[in-house]
């Protein structure tokens, strides 16, 4: 059998008097679809900017793709991770956020070749081909030279899913990217996100409040409750016969709060 | 009798005041430059320097800000060749101006870069970008357009306090219209002329600085 | 031998002047500024008007100009004022032009969401202002209006020009009796920085009592 | 108006403009106003039935403006009389008089000895009070505008020339002793008087309009030249009621 | 048959160029619970800020209670009515917003209290006393004293309901209500918002994209497209036989997105 690629080791995560990751781990496996779901607070958006490299951590290790994340070795014992050795890692990893942030200076082709070519060197021309299969991917080729400022919020989602694949990472972080969208503008993010679920052998990590989604996305949900994995296992599992009394009760109000599941 | 307008005697010294409006406008396009550069260097001590420079840098700029720039430049003119610095007195005004105003440019830069959201950075590293990266591609091109308006009314301010310089030597418009004054016995032409010289100079830069202001309100929209 | 005891005297006679000029320039500032800033935000064109014309006015032209006007040709209308009020009243009206735009910024900043909700209430315009807006608008305004204040004191410095005995034009006495130019400026330095210093306590202080109950998100 | 001297009587004090230049006009580290011209004022004011006088310090510069918009009733200030200045206000009788004199470095290394030389000479700067005598004497002289510094205060004046800002400094020359003398700077030296340069007198200045207050603060200035009286207030300041005298208003205003 | 209380006659409403309502009619009877769905931007909000007196109309009448909202009979012909009149008429009509818009430098219980003392006059005390029923109705009689800043979103939406009941209204205005909640807090809104319905006999129109809920509450629905109402009736017909392909269309977008019908 195959190495995970990723392989949370009893991480801890504090922010000042507060602790939101308590020892957690977890192994994702290579092209696995993994969905996040939990209550507000437990930990989920935590654990993705973690693996982003945007928060450091307490305590705990990290490995991906075989490599430490945030330790070097260093002789025998691992010492903290200098930028570049992140920078590096970085490479890995694409994130997509719930508020986009897209570059708002930038017209959407910009905003996808960008990063190629400053941090890979790529070509002008090189890149912008790719941008343009990628925005033709989501749907977008005729908004490539539109400012963010003049796209609707599924757009600009779909732009930035497209910015995140322009450096192929293996392993993509979604954050609720589509709960800050119009509902009519929900499907059109989702159904990107699920031709690139099916299309790739990406390793995807998904956040969501969108039970129906993350039923039909995920290989495997893990629901968080106040930083720790309380119950994780098929779709199927989870949604219809949910062991846990928290994780039932959670999707007790959810369902009554009107999301399909 | 005093009350009289009397166009010949303002035709008469326009000249004169001409020369101060030349004085005047490159004291405060050097000062203007001398502020962007302070501001910057207090910035960036404020912001990123070890904590007992920027303590220190931040008291300092406190006090710049707190006591009057006609001291300031007192000081500058008179105090300093105490201890051998001996300024030529324009020199000594862009100077007094510079350091006076590159406090407020200061916060300016800071507030403009705070400005910029966490979320850009955060992006920035997401798509992996490096540090001078993320400052060149997409936080200065962000912080920058909305900082223009806010420098520039600093500028109108500075621009408007040059007559202090009057009393460092410095033969701006105020000192020449003071001049004229007292070797003439009559204030009314040549204050209303200074007078209405600020007021045509800072309504132009109204208009500007709304253009300025539309210009660069345009950047947004996340 | 220099009698310095007596020179600093001099110094803080002027001190003292220099804050009766900014706590009565500051009051009169405060006054025209929410008369102004509010005017400017008028369902009447002709107090819109009004408002703007002296807000332009006396940000465009320098204060030394003002000065000389109000002390020196203010006089031929029939005004005479003292040195203390002509400097009074061109640092007020001054500093209060530039409270205006403060005033009208935060009444602005306070969204049209409170407005709506005050429709939607049924206040009048007069309650909406004086129960929902002003409140949430004045913790916003405090910061600058300390800003001004200490604007306004650093002003001070050049109503020497009006024959005002303020702490800079002691200091200059001083320094034409004593032929000293360090003591007495470095003194009304330290003078000037700590009643600015004093001012952003006292507007930090306020700031606190305001806000008071209002902290964490807006809602 | 005609009845000023008795409003000022009503009041019990008259409203007079100095200027703080030793020994024409000096405040002492109590705030007292003393020096030459005020000195003379105070008397003759008591002397019309006017017990005080109340002095605000003013720049040269602002003194004919604040007389004219009503802010003084008189100027005592060794404000010298000229013909322009006679046209703007009305003066009494001279009462100060005072040649000028250049304060310089040790040796006058430029060897500057009247305003013509410093205009030959051009290397040579000369600060002076804007608005002043001496700002139009250099000026005249044919020295250009730019080697014509406007100095704001004595103070001023003196700083500038020990540090090599300004070659020459112009004032009268008991203002000149007086700041030389306290600066006790050995390197400085006096040049008095300067050569081709006028002598100046200075009178009280009233408003135009008031010149009976005017005439009657002549008539007890004429009894007090008269008595002596008028020379124990001057002389120990070290001007000379002699030079006083030996003038009248209409000379000097006449003067070209 | 009564008359109804609400009748919009012809209305226009433009946004410089952009028409957003052209010519709009409709009806309401008392007592009457209305839920208006449609796509984004189609003019539901307008509506209810033009009832509500927050926009002013281009042409055409609107009556309230037989009489004009926006108009005064002057001799024989209506002429805009002054700024007394509209105080006058809001008296009627109540509303409640997306993002509560509560005073956040008042109480819970001054928020409510605030409009019945300083336009009604009524008394500190019977205010008080009115206030705390209704905080008790929307179950948070204990929350009186806190600060806006310290409720939760759904908490803060209670209150804002309840200072809009303070009125006593005779209709009531909700514009999606819980579309800036938690999707655990939405419940709890709704919640009250039913017992409301089924308890008072005010008129109420209700904006939503919560289908499950405009089902339940509303007597009649209206579907409204580019300003214009498209297709209205029972909620059963409209949500399980819509006639309109445009009804049908965003139905089935809305459905997908996970939300229950
Ligand atoms: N920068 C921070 N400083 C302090 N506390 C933080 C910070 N970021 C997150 N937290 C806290 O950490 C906990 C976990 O937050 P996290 O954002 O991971 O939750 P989540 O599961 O993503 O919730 P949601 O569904 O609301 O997004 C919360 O209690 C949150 O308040
Ligand atoms: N103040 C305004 N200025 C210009 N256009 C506006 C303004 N308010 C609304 N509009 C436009 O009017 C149209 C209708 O807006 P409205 O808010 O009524 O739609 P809605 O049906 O409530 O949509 P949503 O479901 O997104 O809330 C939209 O095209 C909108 O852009
Ligand atoms: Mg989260
Ligand atoms: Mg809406």
């Amino acid at each position: 059998m195959a190495e995970p690629i990723i392989r949370i080791d009893n991480i801890v995560k504090r922010y000042g008097p507060l602790t939101v990751l308590d020892g957690l781990s977890m192994e994702v496996m290579p092209g696995e679809k993994l969905a996040l779901i939990g209550p507000s607070g437990s930990g989920k958006t935590t654990i993705l900017r973690i693996l982003m490299t945007l928060e450091t951590i307490n305590d705990g290790f990290i490995q991906i793709d075989g490599e430490q994340l945030y330790h070097v070795k260093k002789g025998d014992s691992l010492v903290p991770a200098d930028e570049g050795h992140l920078h590096r890692m970085r490479e890995k990893i694409g994130m997509v956020f719930q508020h986009f942030n897209l570059f708002p200076h930038k017209c959407v082709l910009d905003n996808v070749t960008l990063a190629p070519m400053l941090t890979k060197g790529i070509q002008r021309a090189a890149a912008e081909k790719r941008a343009m299969e990628l925005l033709d991917m989501v749907g977008l080729a005729d908004k490539a030279k539109s400012m963010p400022a003049q796209l609707s919020g599924g757009q600009k989602q779909r732009v930035a899913i497209a910015r995140a694949l322009a450096l192929s990472p293996k392993i993509m972080l979604f954050d609720e990217v589509t709960s800050a969208l119009d509902p009519e503008l929900v499907e059109e993010v989702l159904n990107v996100m699920r031709r690139l679920a099916s299309e790739t052998d990406m390793t995807m990590l998904l956040v969501t409040h969108e039970m129906g989604f993350a039923h039909d996305f995920a290989d495997r949900v893990l629901f968080f409750d106040r930083g720790k994995i309380v119950e994780e296992g098929k779709p199927e599992d989870i949604f219809r016969h949910p062991k846990q009394e928290r994780t039932q009760t959670f999707l007790r109000k959810i369902i009554a709060a009107g999301h399909r599941v | 009798m005093i009350m009289e307008w009397d166009w010949e005697f303002v035709w008469q010294i326009m000249p004169t005041l001409i020369e101060g409006v030349k004085i005047t406008i490159l004291a405060t396009f050097l000062g203007a430059i001398v502020a962007a550069v302070i501001g910057l260097v207090f910035a960036i001590l404020r912001m990123s320097a070890p904590a007992p420079v920027a303590r220190t840098t931040a008291f300092a700029v406190e006090f710049i800000r707190g006591t009057p720039l006609l001291v300031q430049l007192y000081f500058i003119f008179y105090v300093l060749p105490d201890i051998g610095i001996r300024l030529p007195a324009l020199v000594a005004g862009v100077i007094g101006l510079g350091i006076h105003y590159g406090t407020y440019a200061a916060e300016v830069y800071r507030a403009g870069i705070e400005n910029v959201p966490r979320g850009q950075w955060e992006a920035a590293r997401a798509t992996n970008l490096t540090m001078p990266q993320t400052w060149v591609h997409v936080v200065l091109p962000q912080a920058i357009p909305p900082m223009i308006p806010a420098l520039s009314n600093y500028l109108i301010a500075m621009f408007k306090e040059t007559p202090l310089l009057s009393a460092i030597t410095v033969l701006e418009l105020m000192n020449q219209a003071k001049s004229i004054a007292n070797s003439n016995y009559r204030y009314i032409e040549p204050m209303t002329l200074v007078g209405v010289f600020f007021l045509v100079m800072s309504l132009i830069s109204v208009l500007f600085l709304r253009w300025l202001e539309a210009r660069y309100a345009r950047v947004d929209g996340r | 031998m220099i009698d310095w005891s007596g020179y600093i005297g001099l110094i803080l006679e002027g001190a003292w002047v220099t804050v009766q000029l900014t706590l009565m320039g500051s009051a009169l500032a405060l006054v025209v500024a929410f008369a102004a800033g509010l005017g400017r935000l008028s369902r009447f064109m002709a107090v819109r008007a009004l408002a703007t014309t002296y807000i332009e006015f006396f940000r465009g032209t320098s204060i030394f100009v003002q000065l000389f006007w109000a002390y020196f040709v203010l006089p031929f209308v029939g005004i005479t004022l003292t040195p203390l009020q002509a400097g009074v009243l061109a640092l007020g009206l001054n500093v209060g032009a530039y409270g205006a735009e403060v005033v009208r910024g935060a009444v602005q900043a306070i969204g049209r969401e409170q407005r709506e909700a005050c429709i939607a209430l049924n206040l009048t315009r007069y309650q909406a202002m004086r129960h929902i807006v002003l409140p949430q608008a004045l913790p916003l305004m405090l910061p600058t209006f300390g800003n001004n204040a200490i604007e306004l004191l650093k002003g001070t410095a050049v109503v020497s020009l009006i024959s005002l005995t303020d702490m800079t034009f002691q200091a200059q006495v001083v320094r034409a009796q004593t032929g000293s130019t360090l003591i007495p400026f470095a003194t009304i330095l330290v003078l000037y920085f700590i009643m600015a210093w004093l001012i952003s306590l006292g507007m930090r202080w306020l700031e606190r009592r305001v806000t008071r109950g209002l902290e964490g998100v807006r809602v | 108006d005609e009845n000023k001297l008795e409003e000022l009587r009503e009041q019990g004090f008259a409203r007079i403009a100095i200027a703080n230049e030793p020994p024409f006009t000096a405040v002492g580290a109590d705030g007292k106003v003393s020096g030459a011209a005020p000195d003379v004022a105070r008397e003759i004011f008591k002397r019309l039935g006017v017990p005080d006088v109340v002095a605000s310090i003013s720049e040269y510069g602002a003194m004919i403006p604040g007389l004219q918009a009503g802010r003084h009733d008189a100027i005592t200030a060794g404000l010298f009389m000229k013909p322009e200045r006679c046209a703007a206000v009305a003066y009494s009788e001279p009462i100060l008089c005072d040649a000028e004199a250049f304060a310089l470095k040790k040796g006058n290394p430029l060897g500057l000895r009247s305003y013509k030389d410093i205009a030959d000479n051009p290397d040579a700067k000369i600060g002076a009070p804007g608005g002043g005598t001496e700002e139009k004497l250099a000026l005249e002289a044919g020295v250009p505008r730019d080697r014509v510094i406007v100095v704001p205060d004595g103070q001023s004046g003196m700083k500038m020339l020990q540090d090599g800002r300004i070659d020459v400094y112009s004032l009268p020359v008991l203002s000149i002793n007086d700041l030389v003398s306290k600066a006790n700077d050995p390197n400085i030296e006096v040049v008095a008087p300067v050569e081709g340069a006028p002598v100046y007198c200075d009178g009280a200045a009233f408003r135009k309009g008031d010149e009976a207050l005017r005439d009657a603060f002549d008539v007890e200035l004429a009894k007090m030249k008269e008595s002596g009286e008028f020379a124990k207030i001057i002389e120990p300041y070290g001007f000379s009621a002699e030079a006083a005298m030996s003038t009248s208003r209409e000379k000097l205003c006449a003067a070209q």
